[in-house]
């Protein structure tokens, strides 16, 4: 394989997310393609957490089991590691720890690094050498990090760095290093919920209400440092209730509103769903998964609340659930969420997960040039005097959107059944009419609905369907399985709902057996592609331990099947 | 020139004899004398008897949950500060189900204002007690009495030194028509907790009980002086001060200390690629 | 027909419903049978209210479309229901009324009332007389309700009541009454509602938080009224957070507990629910729907929130729902929801909806011998000192369920994912195994699972597939597709899930033409069917105008199907 | 006799130097000064990282949802009243997501103990702000500082007249621990809320800023009298009083109130189905 997996292995606090976005950085700025795999647990000091950091010169989709560098911060990594050890392994650990291995670098690392407090930058040092990565690379980035903090801290981090890597160069080469790749510089190094950030903002997004929520409030943070810039009014809420509530105030004012939560705090938030469904506000959710039921585990990550999604908010309404399997597609299918709220007046969820949501990925900076622009209210009514926010219209379902407050036109909008100047009714005629008149939005939903992604063998003898991030591990599932000359292909939903059979189920009848890959225990998806479509789904590899799916597993779950 | 009559003449819900009614022209009389039209103002409710208000007057509207007319409202004045935002509900949305709310909008200082319509009664459910009914007060559902402490919004804003608070009666329409007229003047949060009776369900607060007890605070009152706005607030029983209690001048107004907000509208901005593509560089 | 449909109408405030619930007692104890449907405003007086009452010798399962008597207490009653009437239809009203009618009382209410407040009590003489009720029961039932308020007011009333029903006496018969009934006396008038309250008591209920809202309000206000003499904990929560987290901290404690709300509060519980199915608490949800979404058509009915209570809950974990078809299930399905969540240590929701929930009924006093007992909580476990709440149970899943305090052994219970004594744990083989434990407890209540109710032929040319309170109009229209010769049945789930499609299966397959009837736009149910057992549903009649189904709504509705 | 042992010693999850260690020693302690059995006792928690402090002692446990300590708490206490019922949560928990539980355990007045582990900060979610955290501080997520003035607990509490409130601080665990010891012994709702130092994400509140901040309240300070306990409860700035603030000793507690109460566990109750027989007899 011409991709080596690190695994960085400390405990919370000591810094191993910082060792790790050093190299990954560092081996972006050296072309390489990367993914990034961050299990942590739900504390902030101590416990064991691991960073791992799959890269190579051609892309890498997904995290693997297997380890080639270990990097052991911590007593317990060695011992939670060695079976998952390559044959070509190297191990990099204190002088002192105890250890069996042939190929281990026993890092002096009080020597090296003089003060505790530089003994992670004694491990960027070895690490660097063993993966033979430019030093350069590593002083600037250390250059760029402690700059603010002043020369001196950067002349020391660097002088620790040479002498770490001086020291590794003279233990010489135990580890075959990957080709040098031929990416130039200029590419991002993005994770998933950054993405996302970046793809709301380039929607134009400028009002986010939130409440915090691991895995989703990165999605926040990274509009908040570029809030002043962007103008973006960020505020973090009481609760997910206000937070959803706000964003539909906001809608309704005429921003471009989003908010982001997890389980839990979506699932305060499913009356407000109701809410934005019912008054026909556009409305932008990042909902990223991790696993339930309640509190479950906070850190982990799971696909177990697509039915939440489906089904969110009391009452019937349309709505459309995107689920991006790359972080390219967490910036597109954003922006693209923001673009069909706004066109169908209705809420639009962006289904992701811890893994995505913290896994990196080397791309060139997004082009904003060929994107759509997403439509806007209307800010001038023609006839303000006698405009009607739910005017009838008996095609589309959707109606001209204005905004108070920018016109004499006066806009009502109201929770209960409405006539279409927004004011309560309850003549049941028109609750009829405004109910069809609001579902019909889903027509012009399906409609836009995006076609999934089919990579591999077009007549496959297995066709692995899966949707969200699970996209990577399966995309290489199908590689290996063809490379050991099977026929195989995979189909990976990028948008869950609304479904069109016809864009699947053609491909469902052509292959030979049809197995759902998805993280939860129910098979949520097979469900939902069975009520859709009628296709009976009867093989299926689920995983819902917490951690993210890799080709291994999904291999492993095809065996066991057969 | 804005007229009352450009705030039109609806048919109402509401029983005959509701204080809601006299609320309802105070906020008309309040909106003219601010010379604000239609148009320039937002009302913003929950669910609930009161929260129908909106409905009858001309003006945009936003008609949302149970509980929550706060975060919407806050919003929505972040979302287009040229808007005049008052929030409009019961005692039951504003300090039961919107409790949480109530706190967070206090803390905040957005420039809007909170009429609470507060008939210490669940109205449009039938007859529950609320979180301002009194405590050992009968209903269907509290058959024993009501068992909690009756809440004291005007007390807890005093308390959390919120912008400003007031407190009005519907039987005193003028009186509360300049109350919130004052509180839309007001840039920060303003509170009007509005003893209102309800002629349906609440038997012990009825329109001879709060003629009994409703006072106007004297001229002398310093609404700036926390310790007379404090003892003012914490009146209960035989006499209720109404009038202006509480004024925090002092407090800048959450906008003001928020640097991304720029006073102008969101809607219509568009994208600002060119700065996103410098944003995008810090991830190179 | 041999049934008869008054229907009262007037504005809210004007007492219609103490008129109706006076009737509708009286032809209990005068041994008929009754359907009553309840249509009213979302507001507190004025506006167009109904009370219809259906009346006859045999059984009535549903309302129907046809008035026979028309009591208009406002002006607008007779203009909105004139194209009801039926051909033998009478009409009360006052002797001021404009109403073109030839069989018409027309009643000078003031001179017989003396005061304005004794107008109802008027009508109530005249509809007495009208439909051949003997005056004494009404008499018997002013005495009962009016007693407490002195014998002037009872005098007074009476008076003015034999005064109406003289004067009715006088204008002669323009009605053809029904038979009397053979049915005796000793029947309950009780509406959907209070047989729910009246089934949870039964199972032992002892703990209700809620928050108000219609109309699930009457069950815990049922509950209240006798509370005192059955030891019910009742408490009006501050919010239905509150109330769903205070229902699962009771059921933690040992309590039987029960929570009842509407779609919009049910929305916010929809994370306490999670939590409830995390810490394996019985919890016992009564969900009584009404049109969406949001604040929709408050005091109106629909079957909307079906998809919702299937999914409430972020996070995987079992439940099951029932959904009571007449007063009778609502008592017997509420109690066996209490026992289900207890032996499934699970949520179970008991889906009811507003024409249900203010439709009465006459009904013998609820058996209570022949009940099952639901079993308890363990009070003394055997060896407290290693007790453990979720001791693994490789069968059912099903741990023994102590309860704190009233043993030495230390009961535990975490929201985040937890080891068998409860306490937290990020051991992500732990979490599988315990998913797993969680998992089963649904093959418990699969195999638990009731079948559904058929009636009709038994080879059926089409077969009505109903649940909840569909089921009266839906048996009738079976009725009536039979009188025309037609090969009819019709099928009805009191349980929704888990559904056991070996129930339902060969009877759909048998059938000519499967048609699913249920009162929302989307067809829930069907997709749920289609889901959960592969057949495909074409056929649908649905309903989501707020009104409950009738026989003649389902036929229109079947014959514009083919 | 109980003893502190009897309580047990666990590996925590916190970061070593936090606050939580001392107020889960002094919890302890209290819990052995009021000689209760581990069984006794149920510790009813929200999600953060003072929210795990019941795992981290022998006892009953409820560790359930982020901002819901309160609810469940007040059920279980009124659905065995034979146990000693302790919330016990963070700051962002018992007065954030959990505010509007806060007040109507206010009014409720259930005989439980709220002690809130009041640092100041969102911990768990590593440094957002929370109600409580000082207006201007910097985080991550107020890179401008928190715009919304801080919330006061203790004087929301005094206002609202509760029935018992203090404050303690972790740098003071035998103060603390009596604190909490009489504030179970109150038979009513009872507030401690504890300063916490969170030497990760408060930079701002360490334990040199308390320290030079708290005082024990003076032996002349009269818990009973409200105007004392709330000019104590207003300090905030240069002095922050610690000690017993306020008590109602005058609040009956809501069990008291509720006539369907009898004391007893409900759990084991028979269903009464002749009393259910007598009122279905009310229906016919
Ligand atoms: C989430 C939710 N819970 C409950 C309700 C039911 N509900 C409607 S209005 C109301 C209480 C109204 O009381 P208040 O706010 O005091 O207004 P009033 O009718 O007295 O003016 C309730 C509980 C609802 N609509 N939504
Ligand atoms: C409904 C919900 N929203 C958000 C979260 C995420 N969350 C977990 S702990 C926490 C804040 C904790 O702050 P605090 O209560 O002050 O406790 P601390 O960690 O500081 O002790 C948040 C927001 C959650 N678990 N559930
Ligand atoms: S129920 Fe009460 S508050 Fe509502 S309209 Fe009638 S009188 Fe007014
Ligand atoms: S993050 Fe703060 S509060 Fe949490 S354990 Fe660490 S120091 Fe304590
Ligand atoms: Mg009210
Ligand atoms: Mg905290």
């Amino acid at each position: 394989m011409s991709d080596v997996t690190i695994c960085i292995g400390g405990e919370a606090g000591q810094g191993l997310v910082t060792v790790g976005s050093l190299i990954t950085k560092a081996l972006v700025r050296a072309g390489y393609e990367i993914n990034v795999q961050q299990d942590y647990l739900s504390r902030i000091r101590g416990g064991h957490n691991t960073y791992r950091l799959r890269f190579g010169p051609e892309p890498v989709r997904c995290p693997r089991e297997a380890v080639d560098v270990l990097v052991c911060l911590a007593k317990e990594t060695f011992g939670l590691f060695k079976e998952r050890l390559s044959d070509r392994a190297v191990v990099v650990a204190g002088d002192d720890a105890a250890i069996e291995w042939p190929r281990a670098f026993r890092v002096p690392f009080r020597d090296l690094a003089g003060k505790p407090i530089f003994e992670n930058t004694v491990a960027l040092g070895v690490l660097a050498s063993a993966i033979c990565l430019d030093i350069a690379l590593l002083e600037e980035l250390l250059r760029e990090t402690f700059g603010r903090k002043g020369g001196e801290v950067v002349d020391q981090n660097i002088a620790v760095l040479r002498r770490a890597f001086a020291w590794k160069e003279q233990q010489g080469e135990l580890f075959a290093c990957p080709a040098p790749p031929e990416a130039g510089r200029g590419r991002m190094a993005v994770s998933g919920n950054e993405a996302i950030a970046l793809g709301a903002l380039a929607a134009g997004c400028n009002f986010v209400s939130f409440y915090p929520m691991t895995p989703a409030t990165s999605v926040p943070l990274t509009i908040i440092a570029h809030a002043q810039k962007m103008g973006v009014v960020v505020e973090q809420a009481e609760d997910e209730i206000a937070a959803v509530n706000m964003a539909v105030g906001a809608s309704y004012a005429g921003a471009r509103a989003m908010t982001a939560t997890s389980g839990g705090g979506f699932a305060l938030m499913v009356e407000g769903i109701s809410l934005a469904g019912m008054l026909e506000q556009p409305l932008v959710v990042v909902l990223a998964m991790r696993p339930g039921p309640a509190t479950g585990l906070p850190t982990r990550t799971e696909q177990g609340d697509l039915n939440l999604a489906l089904y969110a908010g009391h009452g019937e309404f349309p709505r459309a659930i995107l689920a991006p399997g790359t972080a390219g597609q967490c910036f597109a299918l954003t922006h693209r969420a923001f673009c069909q709220a706004e066109q169908w007046q209705s809420p639009v969820f962006v289904l992701t997960d811890q893994y995505q949501a913290d896994c990196y990925t080397a791309l060139p900076p997004f082009d904003l040039a060929g994107l759509p622009t997403a439509s806007g209210p209307l800010l001038a009514p023609d006839d303000p005097g006698t405009y009607e926010r739910f005017a009838w219209n008996e095609e589309s379902g959707v109606s001209p959107r204005a905004v108070p407050g920018l016109s004499p036109a006066l806009v009502v909008v109201d929770s209960d059944e409405h006539t279409p100047d927004g004011h309560i009714t309850e003549d049941l005629d028109v609750r009829v009419r405004m109910q069809d008149k609001r579902a019909r939005k889903l027509c012009g939903l399906f409609a836009d609905a995006l076609p999934p992604e089919f990579y591999g063998d077009e007549t496959p003898g297995m066709l692995l369907a899966c949707w969200g991030s699970t996209r990577g591990a399966a995309f290489e599932a199908v590689d290996r399985l063809r490379a050991d000359g099977l026929s195989a292909a995979a189909l990976h939903f990028g948008q869950v709902y609304p479904l069109n059979p016809a864009h699947f189920l053609p491909l469902f009848e052509k292959a030979g057996r049809v197995v759902i890959v998805e993280g939860n225990q129910g098979g949520q998806f097979a469900a939902l592609v069975q009520r859709e479509s009628g296709f009976r789904i009867t093989d299926m590899v689920l995983r819902y331990d917490g951690l993210p799916f890799t080709p291994e597993y999904i291999l492993a779950g095809l065996r066991a099947l057969s | 020139m804005v007229g009352i009559e450009d705030y039109g003449e609806f048919e109402t819900a509401w029983c005959p004899g509701c204080g809601n009614f006299s609320i309802l022209k105070a906020m008309k009389k309040a909106l003219t004398a601010l010379g604000l039209a239609p148009h320039q103002v937002c009302l913003v409710s929950g669910i609930g008897q009161a929260a129908k208000a909106p409905h009858y007057l001309r003006c945009n509207a936003f008609n949302g949950l149970h509980g929550r007319a706060l975060p919407p409202a806050q919003a929505i004045k972040l979302a287009n500060p040229g808007l005049t935002v008052i929030a409009e509900s019961g005692d039951g949305c504003s300090y039961g189900e919107g409790g949480n709310h109530f706190l967070a909008a206090l803390r905040r200082n957005v420039d809007i204002t909170l009429v609470a319509h507060d008939n210490q009664i669940y109205g449009l459910t039938k007859g529950q007690a609320s979180p301002t009914t009194l405590q050992g007060m009968k209903t269907k559902a509290q058959p024993f009495g009501a068992p909690s402490a009756p809440f004291n919004p005007v007390a807890v804003a005093v308390t959390m030194k919120a912008g400003f608070v007031a407190r009005g009666f519907a039987g005193e329409i003028d009186h509360l028509a300049d109350l919130i007229a004052e509180a839309v003047r007001f840039p920060g949060f303003s509170l009007v907790d509005v003893f209102q009776p309800c002629v349906s369900f609440n038997k012990l607060n009825t329109y001879a009980w709060y003629k009994e007890r409703v006072r106007k605070l004297e001229a002398a009152h310093d609404p700036t002086d926390w310790n007379a706005a404090m003892t003012a607030a914490m009146q209960d029983g035989e006499t209720l001060p109404i009038g202006v209690i509480w004024k925090n001048a002092k407090r800048k107004a959450f906008e003001e200390l928020l640097p991304t907000f720029t006073g102008t509208p969101l809607a219509g901005r568009v994208p600002d690629h060119a700065a996103l593509r410098e944003v995008m560089e810090s991830y190179v």
